[in-house]
């Protein structure tokens, strides 16, 4: 019998699941664990050094010294990869939207979504305009709404405040999901 | 390595917006290059045909991020030379100020941009801290940080706030020691010259044909200021002198808007100094007659004009916005072929970039 | 569009750089030349202001009066090219800079609604080059011998020009 | 006492009480069984299986030491970084001790992220560059002791590991491989791009670094850590050797890639360069190993030139040691936040051209004077 070290892997993969996710042992680990990570979770919050529009200019204003985002553990980095959070901070236009959606998918679970600024919200002033999708919850999830036109800084501070608390009240264990 | 394309965008730490440059690199070094903007158009001429004369003033704000002022002021401009309207002195005064502040805080955020390119995050971290001085003062002017919807036909929204006068010369005071401290900065700094110099050159001739503007430029060596060679406000009554260099390399638009923000601390201190009392504002009609009008005003990153066209109603027939950066990209294949991967971001990031405007 | 191959041919030869005469001012100069250069086609000579002028041209000789405009008269810089749409037809607005003599010469043509092209200036000033893209984007204006005439600021497979009245949404 | 004896008690006791269980069960089981638990106990308390666990035990401790160290590190890099920046740094996660907890949050957040292998990776190259990454550089690590008494030792004799510094910058030396693996079956044209710099770089600046350390050996005659300290005693390498620590520290700034020389993670031209495609604790790893090698270069360079862990007795020799690793460290970053970035010709040029030259003459320094007689 060929019993591969790819196969070897699926079948530790498979009882290890079964075992962690279903029994009591699972749930157990989870309630151990389960608010240490979310500690962990909620205060290292990366998002995506990604800017649209004007709202990007007051992202890029949050994370400099006098409003000083970093304090709080929020860190801009350059690629999908590594981020937790995606800050849409403008309008979608229709060139744009498949990118968006690919760059959202590139993230590793779990990941937020913040639309700041009223663009990102309903498309702002552009909301009847032939190439700005009305809205980037049209074809992401979206979390926080930030509105203000241009939000300000002081408002997205806020928002990562916001999501912190939802992340908190939703806390959930890693192996069983509950 | 064989030679391959690179996509550099849309979402690249290089492009601060929304724009993609694809390059052809053989090893590190760029054989061909190839702009692609388009991915934050909004369709803004088009918008502007259902919209009423004023409302397009706070669509014009969006325009460009950086300078959002001086697009607002371009189309109030544009259709006061429709309306034929004059604009009190007290308003062109307090305009030319709020415009001259508004230049200083787009061109340090070119400098933090640029800065936080080359790898220097400390560039970032001060100009940015610097830079709130200014939005401050916007902010006592207008009411907000970034799009200030603060120009009206025919004069400005608000007369200037109490204390204005000294807090704009304290703030003057304030960015010219620190500009000091900034060429001391980047000029004292060896690797600072090694990224720039010599890189990203702009012949004279090429400059003038491919239609770059601005700081740009006269950093080709072409001394040519909207503000100097067609007064378009009250700047022929102040005493400033448009900053040349002939270098045409990063290095000289870098120095070329260096000098232009001691310039604007100059041109502040004058207008703030020699502000007349009296209106501020003049009523506008509500219709504009049939015809065109055309504004040219020197934005931070070039030469911006629109060109409006009334039919007699409330709203403009056709709105023609001309963006100095949407020009300006299309000659970035001229400076970046020959230079290598790194390179890039000092040319691009010496252009300053604001896709805003480009992409209308 | 038999005058096509004509209109866009070689660089004119022969043309000099237009003499100015003791005392005369820049604006008359270039006023002289455009109307001795393209007497049949250039109507419509006004001065709007100090510095600035504006002139209507056939689309025929666009090219040809670009030529002259670029190589004697020192326009060295193409400000902007907006497309204009009217009942009867589109017209194209050019804005043209001379940096030496502080001038901005407005150069109106126009093009009936069936047929909407004209020669493209892009090998004159390199700065055409993508505005005409872009007048090609969003309102549907062909530019012959242009170097690559694509959407520009559309994704690819767009198929309107959003600028044109009849586009709505 | 030093460290071995210590594990090696420890161990020994262990072994102690297991044995006695083994003699018990041998006494009271039937004659067949009893014999073979008396000779299991007498194998397991032979002398060398008693060395061999307690080497082990000493790993363990000095990476345990090792990981506290790397928190450290990057909390004070940050806060360093707030000071220059004029932000706070890490506050609010743990505000009783300075945002200490910032790092281990984290960590532990890359920890629990989803894992994502991209479809077209070359999944061997790519699982497997972390790891060889990691253990190099804490096998590097493992070789350096803090004080004659304190790191991994294979006798109770105060040696050390022989050659312990050879053996260290051999395992310094393998990361480019590391990286250029990652670079290229991330199948990514930044990564690939990063990883070809990250080797360019690193083999061209390898040979600076190893003819400084090469005058440091022959100054002191030794290639272990305890010889090359104790030849510090009267005075430090730095001051003979002023040129060589600055060339030193030069070459170990792109060693570890930090700011003038980070071309393979540029962050504004290839996005984040060879760890682009790397998400998750993959990317926890990387970004542990950077500072664990800042560490490492750090420690090397005290241990190098700036007398170990000599120094006035009023602290233990191991808190001289980490003061001054930390001190070399904080030189470093400076030079990090306060810098920017060398185009890819200019930093084989200064490589080449200026380094290497100036090692040369570091070493002709040393050997004049050892031949006058001085060391």
């Amino acid at each position: 019998m060929a019993f591969r070290s790819k196969d070897f892997l699926k079948w530790c993969d498979e009882v290890l699941e079964g075992i962690l996710r279903k029994s009591p042992v699972g749930s157990g680990i989870d309630y151990v664990t389960k608010d240490f990570f979310n500690w962990a979770t909620r205060n290292s919050l990366y998002y995506l050094h990604f800017g649209i529009m004007c709202c990007a200019l007051e992202m890029a204003v949050a994370s400099a010294p006098r409003f000083d985002a970093q304090r709080m553990g929020v860190i801009a980095r350059s690629t999908p990869r590594q981020v937790d959070i995606l800050i849409v901070n403008g309008p979608v236009s229709k060139k744009l939207k498949p990118a968006l959606r690919r760059l959202y998918d590139q993230m590793p679970e779990p990941k937020w979504v913040i639309a700041m600024g009223e663009c990102a919200i309903s498309g702002g002033p552009f909301y009847n305009s032939y190439s700005v999708v009305p809205g980037v919850d049209q074809f992401i999830p979206v979390d926080i709404y930030i509105p203000g036109c241009p939000a300000r800084p002081e408002a997205l501070i806020d928002a990562f405040i916001k999501l912190q608390k939802m992340i908190k009240d939703n806390k959930k264990g890693l192996l069983t999901g509950k | 390595m064989a030679e391959m394309w690179i996509n550099m965008g849309p979402q690249h730490p290089m492009t601060h917006g929304l724009w993609n440059l694809r390059i052809k690199v053989d090893g590190e070094t760029i054989i061909d290059a190839e702009p692609e903007v388009g991915y934050l158009h909004r369709g803004i001429e088009k918008l502007c045909e259902s919209k009423t004369y004023t409302q397009i003033i706070p669509i014009a704000d969006r325009l460009c991020y950086g300078a959002s002022l001086s697009w607002s002021h371009l189309y109030c401009v544009t259709v006061e030379d429709l309306l034929g309207l004059e604009v009190p002195p007290r308003a062109e005064y307090i305009r030319v100020a709020a415009l001259e502040m508004q230049r200083i805080a787009s061109h340090l955020m070119w400098l933090a941009a640029y800065a936080a390119d080359l790898g220097a995050m400390i560039g970032f971290i001060y100009s940015m801290r610097d830079r709130e001085v200014f939005i401050d003062l916007l902010q006592a002017l207008s009411g907000s940080r970034i799009t200030y919807n603060f120009p009206r036909f025919g004069g400005v929204a608000h007369d200037i706030p109490p204390n204005f006068e000294r807090d704009s010369l304290r703030a003057c005071d304030y960015m010219e020691k620190r500009l000091k401290e900034y060429e001391d900065l980047y000029e004292g700094s060896k690797v600072f010259m090694l990224r720039n110099e010599g890189v990203g050159l702009l012949k004279k001739e090429d400059a003038m044909n491919l239609g770059v503007t601005g700081p740009s430029l006269r950093a080709s060596g072409v001394r040519y200021d909207l503000r100097k060679d067609m007064p378009y406000s009250v700047y022929q009554e102040l005493d400033f002198e448009p900053a040349t260099h002939k270098d045409g390399d990063c290095y000289a638009r870098f120095k070329v808007r260096m000098d232009e923000m001691y310039e604007s601390c100059k041109i502040i201190r004058q207008a703030v100094t020699k502000m007349p009392k009296g209106k501020w504002r003049t009523l506008a009609p509500r219709n504009a007659p049939e015809g065109t009008g055309l504004g040219r005003v020197e934005d931070p990153r070039g030469e911006g004009v629109m060109y409006v066209v009334g039919d007699g109603t409330d709203r403009p027939y056709r709105l023609k916005i001309r963006s100095p950066i949407f020009v300006t990209v299309s000659a970035a294949p001229k400076m970046l072929i020959g230079y290598k991967i790194a390179d890039v971001v000092a040319i691009m990031g010496g252009l300053d970039m604001c896709i805003g405007e480009s992409d209308r | 569009m038999a005058e096509r191959g004509k209109s866009t041919g070689r660089p004119e030869e022969g043309l000099e750089r237009a003499p100015s005469r003791i005392g005369e001012d820049p604006e008359e100069r270039v006023i002289r030349a455009l109307l001795d250069g393209f007497p049949n086609t250039v109507t419509d000579f006004k001065k709007l202001r100090k510095g600035v002028l504006r002139a209507k041209i056939e689309r025929r000789e666009l090219y040809k009066a670009c030529k002259l405009l670029k190589d004697s008269l020192g326009f060295e810089h193409l400000s902007m090219i907006s497309a204009v749409e009217y009942d009867s037809g589109f017209e194209l607005v050019y804005h043209i800079v001379s940096y030496q003599e502080r001038l901005l010469l407005e150069l109106v043509t126009t093009t009936p609604k069936d047929d909407p092209s004209v020669d493209s200036i892009s090998s004159i000033w390199g700065g055409a080059n993508w505005q005409e893209r872009e007048s090609y984007d969003l309102m549907g204006i062909k530019f012959n011998n242009h170097p690559k005439l694509e959407r520009i600021l559309l994704p690819k497979d767009y198929v309107y020009h959003p600028l044109r009245k009849d586009f709505k949404g | 006492m030093n460290l071995f004896e210590f594990c090696y008690g420890i161990i020994h006791w262990l072994v102690d009480l297991v044995n006695h269980l083994w003699y018990w069960l041998g006494d009271h089981l039937p004659r067949v069984f009893g014999d073979f638990f008396n000779w299991a106990g007498d194998l397991a308390v032979s002398h060398g299986n008693i060395a061999l666990f307690a080497i082990l035990a000493e790993a363990v401790i000095m990476f345990v030491i090792a990981l506290v160290n790397v928190l450290n590190f990057i909390w004070i890099d940050r806060k360093w970084m707030g000071r220059m920046f004029d932000f706070y740094g890490p506050y609010y996660v743990g505000y009783r001790i300075g945002g200490w907890l910032q790092n281990l949050a984290d960590g532990i957040k890359l920890f629990v992220k989803e894992i994502i292998t991209p479809a077209k990776v070359d999944k061997l190259g790519f699982l497997i560059a972390p790891v060889i990454l990691v253990s190099s550089s804490v096998l590097a690590l493992s070789t350096i002791p803090f004080s004659p008494r304190f790191g991994v030792f294979t006798s109770d004799l105060d040696t050390g590991v022989p050659a312990g510094l050879l053996i260290a910058f051999a395992f310094f030396a393998i990361a480019p491989f590391s990286i250029l693996i990652a670079g290229w079956s991330s199948n990514n044209k930044y990564t690939l791009i990063g990883g070809m710099r990250s080797a360019a770089q690193m083999m061209s600046y390898e040979i600076p670094l190893l003819l400084c350390v090469a005058s440091v050996f022959l100054l002191s005659g030794s290639f272990g850590f305890l010889g090359v300290v104790n030849a510090q005693h009267d005075i430090w390498f730095v001051i003979p050797l002023f040129l060589g620590f600055i060339v030193f520290i030069t070459c170990l700034a792109a060693e570890v890639e930090i700011q003038p020389f980070d071309l393979p993670e540029a962050e504004a031209e290839l996005v984040e360069g060879w760890t682009t495609e790397y998400g998750g604790f993959r990317f926890g790893l990387f970004m542990m190993t950077s500072y664990l090698r800042g560490y490492v270069g750090g420690a090397l360079a005290t241990a190098l030139f700036l007398g170990g862990w000599q120094g006035p007795s009023i602290i233990p020799d191991e808190f001289w040691f980490l003061i001054k690793a930390y001190l070399v460290f904080l030189i470093i970053e400076w030079m990090r936040w306060s810098n920017m970035r060398i185009r890819v010709d200019q930093i084989l040029n200064i490589g080449w051209k200026r380094l290497m030259p100036l090692a040369m003459l570091n070493l002709l320094i040393a050997a004049a004077f050892k031949t006058m007689g001085w060391f």
